[in-house]
């Protein structure tokens, strides 16, 4: 089937208000679960994107980078949520505030 | 080509120095010592058939070989009657510095000769470069071997002297460096050609202004280097830390190189603008003599002492610089030569004191002439030499720096005479609370023995021979000296006239 | 020629090396042979000269080497020999091989007694130099070296820390007066363009005006160096202090030598000082100023070598007096009389204290009149020719300054009353001395008499002492001839009656009134005697002015004031460094944060860029 | 009708993310994430990217949020994380992120601007994506395979010794 006849900067604002979501909740969060939540809407938003721009131009390009960002995000959440174990057992929170030996 | 083997015969032997650790821990400073004396020999006999049949009329030895030529760069070294007095205390004073770390070292012995070594050639480069941006490269190489010198055969506060000394340095260097490059620029928008060279550099027609600007920074390196009150507050750090041979070829040699750059590149380089700013490196001069004097005699640590000395010493190479006159210039070159072998002695003194009793501090010293009549005798001769005794080099040279002086600054030359007085004061109250006092019984120290002795006297030979006979040396650096002080004719009005 | 002309300070100067490298190694005998062998060589080569000289006063040059020739200037290490220096040298040899043989039995139990006739010998050699020097460079070369072996002999005895103190004032002190020389050295130069002796006389002649700024700004200088040496007013403070080194060191440094030195300096140069009235009226009233101030002090001083330290100092005010009023040649003479004499006191002091263990205030001796009757000698014809009595050499010398003083225009009736009182002070003390020490009851039993190698010197110098008045100097042609001095009888009279009443005084205050108990150690009983027993307190006012202010600057330094500013810079660059390493707090959160904050920046950036 | 159908998705997209990322409860925002993204998938449908779409639901919807599901599970956060959750939600820490992402989304809709085009209307199609994959970006996809390699052996690691002792919570 043939899709939508939709002005692009309209599906570029829908990922930009998601991408914004997503940062926003970035900062706004403490809790390293929903950080990595906001990490996935925030890639997901960049797909959207993606597709989008390959819908206008109908090319596979959008979908093939969509699926790379689908390898990213699921290597992302692979490891990040190996990592939320991990400080989870070693400092009883998962507070990134009061993880902060980054800075060493 | 002699010139070039100045410079790397001491590079490779530090090299084979360092590797020769892994044969045989004795091995590196044998290296060292032969090294030395085979640059000696080559200077030698180099210098003496150049001495009677001169490459041209300004340098006795000459050579240039393209290296960069796109930048104007090239590896171009040349020899005169003033560098090459320099050159012989250099190895003079390198082979003391190594009989001074005979038994001194006692780790890594290999890489300590090599970084005395590369310090040896980047100074030896240093008075040999005539290409700015070589000259550059070698003040950095010998800064490099000397902070390592210092960081790791250090005493106790090492690594803070070292880094000071380091800081210091490179800051006012890099200043240097971007005069050097500007001038260089300069010097092509004036002559079509990009040229590094110094020939090509000489007697270029800058706007005041600016020739100012970049006086000022080849002032401050040198300056800095000298070291001139007010910038010499590494020195102490840096003497008292170093390692005993550190700290000879720190007040023998790299100090020196201060004092030459002043008279081969500032001063020829920008005479007006030197002349300009005469007035206040005189007053930078005499506020060092009294202040280096009168903190001298502040100090406890035997080594402190004589570092403030130097400071105080060298207060008359900037004066005698900055006189612009014949006297006065020869003076400074003498003040270079005398005061290098002098404080590189009371270093050496200082140096076996600490080897002997662990410690530098004056307070717990006294009486040692009871112990070591020999050393005390030869502390003696030092002294008396530092603080200007007449038929000693030292003398010689502040006095014709204040002869010279005296036409052009008189009230500066009553300022300066005051150190005649200061020294002595600093300079007795270290042979008194060093050596004379009541002994400490209990103590028990060994005097200089004859590897020890034969270096004292070699340097007490010198001192006394540049005391009484000093005019081979004035000869031969009269060439470099009169050019300097034919720059500026106005101001070389010196006596002889009578009316 | 030249070689022996050079062998005279080098010979001294060849020993002083060989003991100072071997000295340890060679026997004691040894030592004092090369010690005192070797001065009474030059002494031996000097007579040779004197005689040539009075036989035909010719001037004798010799240039050894140039020593340093720079552009215009030029000095070598030359001589240059004519009566003053012959008469000089004389001096130095003669007195000085005397002092050095009686050294041989006053240091012989001395662990260091190498070392002491080294230093000897090379004070010896720079005092030739000195004297014989063509040019003032040479001369100044001899005149620090002397103050340098003045340095080592005054601390010979190292292990007291006072001895040290007491050397280092003195070189200190009298190196003010030096570096005041060479200022003046630097004149001439620049002025004259050169410094050779002569030459500098004949253009200073040629050039300089009677009175102008710069003759006297010179002379001024010079007259610095000549009181820093010949510790006369305000630099005398030196001298008395530098009694701590061994007697016979003070007998010929600090008294028939080198202490002189300044005396020479202005004879040497009176061509320049007679260009320059208003220096040589200064150098007449310091004089004066100088032998009233320590005829003073030595009145009340306990101590037998502080009292004859004094008493140098007073005496070389004489010789001031008379350069100062033109009267050179009895300066010259009053020098080589003191010479004699002052030798002579001082080594009998030495004497005294050598057999009396180390003694020295007079007030514990007493009586030693029949128990050390050499040596009671030496002080009577000594305290005899000090005083001026007549008919002793002193007595020829000071009644010449004292008489041309008086005929000096102007001022001259103050100056010879000035004189005249110090005569009077100088008989009192000298005359103090002899009859607290040696008559009286014994306060302290000497445990052995001086032997020959004293003994003889000092009946030598007994004699010299007695007849020296009657040498007449070969002066000719060098100094200005002064001549007997015309003036009225009662003026000579008086010049001669005046120690007669001192040696009275004494005599009655000290035999007939002897003083039943000794006077407290800090010496005097009343504030005056207090006041001139301190030396008229100038130590502690210079200690107020200069000593203390600059220790306690020095303290005050010490840390390095300008290392502060370093450190500074320092400071600000550590704290800048500490705000961004603030950023860095390791929140994810704020990461991510100033992330976005970035990426605003950036967009709005390229918005701005790209419309 | 189609279009405001889209619009509608959109709407419930964003409004669906917005209430994920404000939940306290971990399991809930999930529930909302899971919603989000199916709309989105629905999104990608209406943009005529159905292989996309259908990998929008198949991993992300299907696989990534389940291996969330196994996380939270395995915390067991409980009440008190809740309550502490609620906590940090203060109406005040909402005004720094707030104020800068409304920023940074009035600049991106400065850079879009209002260009007029349209998207294409026609779908792409898995063929066509295939060939793309396999041809110019068979670089892209090895590079992808040995990511997710990587991030397999990444995440093994670092989850490992919480694997080994489950016990220790």
């Amino acid at each position: 089937m043939d899709g939508l006849l939709i002005p692009l900067e309209h599906v570029l604002l829908v990922a930009g208000i998601l991408f914004a979501c997503g940062l926003g909740g970035l900062m706004l969060r403490r809790n390293l679960l929903f950080m990595l939540m906001s990490l996935e809407v925030m890639l997901n938003s960049a797909a959207l994107a993606f597709i989008a721009a390959g819908a206008r131009w109908q090319e596979a390009d959008g979908q093939v980078m969509f699926l790379l960002v689908l390898t990213v995000a699921a290597a992302e959440v692979a490891v990040g949520l190996g990592l939320v174990l991990q400080i989870q057992r070693r400092y009883r929170t998962l507070d990134m505030d009061a993880v902060t030996r980054l800075q060493e | 080509m002699s010139l070039s083997l100045l410079i790397f015969l001491p590079l490779l032997g530090g090299v084979a120095a360092w590797l020769a650790e892994r044969v045989n821990p004795d091995l590196p400073r044998w290296i060292s010592l032969l090294t030395c004396l085979l640059v000696l020999l080559v200077l030698t006999s180099s210098g003496l058939s150049a001495l009677a049949d001169p490459a041209s009329s300004q340098w006795l030895l000459y050579s240039q070989t393209d290296w960069i030529p796109r930048f104007g760069i090239s590896f171009e070294l040349a020899l005169d009657g003033f560098s090459l007095l320099l050159l012989v205390l250099t190895f003079v004073l390198g082979l003391i510095a190594v009989a001074a770390s005979w038994s001194e070292v006692e780790e890594r012995h290999g890489f300590f000769q090599a970084n005395l070594l590369w310090t040896l050639a980047g100074v030896a480069g240093v008075f040999l470069a005539m290409d700015l941006i070589l000259f550059f490269l070698f003040w950095e190489v010998m800064l490099v071997p000397m902070y390592l010198l210092i960081a790791i055969w250090g005493h106790e506060n090492r690594g803070y002297a070292a880094m000071k000394f380091f800081i210091f340095t490179q800051v006012s260097g890099l200043l240097m460096l971007l005069a050097i490059v500007v001038l260089a620029w300069q010097g092509a928008a004036l002559t079509g050609k990009l040229s590094f060279s110094y020939g090509d550099l000489l007697g270029l027609d800058l706007p005041p202004e600016l020739a100012f600007w970049l006086m000022l920074g080849f002032f401050l390196a040198f300056t800095v280097k000298l070291p001139g009150f007010p910038f010499h507050t590494w020195l102490p750090d840096a003497h008292t830390q170093a390692p005993t041979a550190g700290s000879v070829l720190l007040a023998g040699i790299l100090l020196k190189t201060g004092a030459y750059g002043l008279l081969r590149f500032t001063v020829p380089l920008f005479p007006e603008a030197s002349q300009t700013l005469a007035p206040v490196a005189m007053l930078l001069g005499v506020a060092g003599i009294i202040y280096g004097a009168l903190l001298a005699f502040a100090q406890t640590d035997f080594k402190r002492l004589v570092a403030y000395s130097s400071v105080s010493h060298m207060g008359f190479i900037l004066l005698g610089v900055y006189a612009f006159n014949e006297l006065a210039l020869q003076g400074a070159v003498m003040q270079m030569v005398t005061h290098g072998v002098s404080t590189a002695a009371l270093f050496m003194m200082a140096g076996a004191l600490q080897h002997r009793l662990h410690t530098r501090d004056m307070r717990k010293m006294g009486g040692l002439w009871q112990q070591a009549p020999r050393m005390g005798a030869c502390a003696m001769f030092f002294v008396l030499a530092s603080l200007g005794l007449p038929g000693l080099g030292n003398f010689v040279a502040e006095f014709l720096v204040l002869l010279g002086l005296f036409a052009v600054a008189p009230w500066m030359t009553a300022a300066a005479a005051v150190g005649m007085v200061t020294a002595a004061i600093y300079a007795l109250w270290l042979m008194q609370s060093a050596f004379q006092g009541q002994p400490d019984d209990d103590r028990q120290m060994a005097d200089f023995g004859v590897r020890e002795m034969t270096t004292m006297a070699v340097m007490m030979v010198a001192l006394l021979w540049m005391g009484l006979y000093p005019q081979p040396i004035l000869d031969l650096a009269a060439p470099a000296v009169q050019s300097v002080s034919n720059l500026l004719p106005a101001n070389t009005l010196v006596a002889g006239v009578a009316p | 020629m030249n070689l022996a002309l050079a062998a005279i300070p080098g010979l001294p100067m060849l020993s002083a090396t060989l003991l100072i490298l071997f000295g340890r190694q060679i026997p004691r005998s040894l030592g004092a042979v090369l010690g005192a062998g070797s001065v009474g060589l030059s002494a031996v080569l000097v007579a040779g000269q004197l005689l040539a000289y009075l036989d035909t006063p010719t001037v004798v040059t010799a240039t050894l080497w140039t020593w340093m020739s720079v552009a215009d200037f030029s000095a070598a290490i030359a001589f240059h020999i004519d009566g003053l220096t012959v008469v000089m040298m004389s001096v130095i040899t003669g007195v000085g091989f005397l002092i050095h043989v009686y050294s041989v039995e006053f240091m012989w139990e001395d662990e260091s007694f190498s070392r002491y006739f080294a230093y000897m010998n090379l004070f010896v050699g720079s005092m030739l130099l000195l004297v014989m020097a063509d040019n003032l460079l040479l001369l100044f070369l001899g005149w620090e070296g002397v103050g340098m072996c003045s340095y080592l002999l005054v601390g010979f005895w190292y292990k007291n820390p006072a001895n040290g103190a007491a050397a280092r004032k003195a070189f200190v002190v009298t190196r003010v007066g030096d570096a005041l020389m060479a200022l003046g050295l630097f004149v001439l130069f620049t002025d004259l363009g050169t410094l050779d002796i002569q030459p500098l006389l004949l253009a200073a002649n040629l050039n300089w005006e009677v009175g102008g700024t710069v003759p006297v700004l010179a002379t001024a200088l010079l007259l610095g160096g000549a009181v820093g040496k010949s510790a006369q007013l305000p630099l005398h403070t030196w001298l008395p202090d530098a009694m701590a080194g061994p007697t016979p060191v003070s007998a010929l440094i600090h008294a028939a030598t080198m202490v002189t030195a300044g005396v020479y300096l202005v004879a040497r140069l009176h061509g320049l000082f007679l260009l320059a009235p208003a220096t040589l009226t200064a150098v007449a009233w310091v004089g004066l100023a100088t032998l009233l101030l320590a005829a003073s002090a030595a009145l009340v001083q306990q101590d037998i070598k502080r009292i004859l330290a004094y008493s140098t100092i007073s005496q070389i005010g004489y010789m001031f007096l008379a350069l100062g009023v033109g009267a050179f040649s009895f300066g010259i003479f009053h020098l080589m009389t003191h010479a004699f004499f002052k030798a002579l006191l001082f080594l009998g002091a030495g004497a005294v204290s050598h057999c009396l263990h180390h003694e020295l205030n007079i007030f514990r001796m007493g009586g030693l009149r029949t128990r050390l009757p050499v040596v009671f000698l030496s002080f009577l014809i000594g305290s005899a020719a000090l005083a001026a009595l007549p008919f002793t050499a002193g007595f020829y010398s000071k009644d010449g300054i004292l008489l041309s003083a008086f005929t000096a225009p102007g001022i001259g009736p103050w100056l010879w009353a000035g004189g005249l009182l110090g005569a009077l002070l100088t008989s009192i003390y000298s005359f103090r001395l002899l009859f607290v020490a040696f008559f009286g009851e014994a306060q302290t039993e000497p445990d052995r008499k001086p032997g020959l190698p004293m003994a003889i010197p000092l009946l030598i110098l007994c004699a010299l002492s007695l007849l020296g008045g009657l040498i007449s100097q070969p002066l000719d042609g060098v100094l200005p001839d002064a001549g007997h001095p015309q003036v009225p009888h009662l003026i000579e009279w008086i010049s001669i009656g005046v120690p007669l009443l001192g040696v009275a005084y004494a005599y009655y205050a000290y035999i007939v009134r002897r003083p039943s108990s000794s006077p407290a150690e800090a010496g005097g009983d009343s504030p005056v005697e207090g006041f001139l027993f301190a030396g008229w307190r100038v130590d502690a006012l210079y200690n107020l002015l200069l000593v203390t202010p600059y220790r306690t600057l020095a303290r005050w330094c010490q840390g390095e004031p300008i290392d502060h500013f370093y450190n500074g810079v320092v400071s600000l660059n550590r704290l800048c460094h500490r705000g961004l390493a603030a950023l860095q707090t390791g929140e994810l959160r704020w990461y991510a944060t100033t992330f976005v904050i970035g990426l605003i920046a950036v967009v709005a950036i390229v918005l701005r860029s790209a419309p | 009708m189609t279009v405001l159908l889209f619009y509608l998705t959109a709407a419930l997209a964003v409004f669906a993310t917005v209430v994920a990322l404000t939940r306290a409860n971990a399991a809930h925002a999930l529930i909302y994430l899971i919603l989000s993204l199916l709309a989105v998938a629905v999104m990608f449908f209406m943009l005529g990217a159905p292989f996309a779409a259908a990998l929008e639901v198949l991993i992300y919807a299907g696989a990534i949020m389940v291996l969330f599901v196994f996380v939270i599970m395995m915390l067991n956060l409980g009440d008190a994380g809740e309550e502490q959750e609620r906590g940090w939600l203060d109406a005040r820490l909402w005004i720094v992120p707030g104020l800068l992402t409304t920023v940074l989304l009035v600049e991106m809709l400065l850079v879009f601007g209002e260009s007029g085009v349209t998207t294409s209307g026609h779908s792409v199609s898995p063929k066509e994506v295939g060939i793309s994959l396999y041809g110019p970006y068979v670089l892209a996809v090895e590079l992808a395979s040995m990511l997710l390699m990587a991030a397999l052996v990444g995440a093994y690691h670092v989850a490992r010794r919480f694997i080994d002792r489950p016990g220790d919570i």
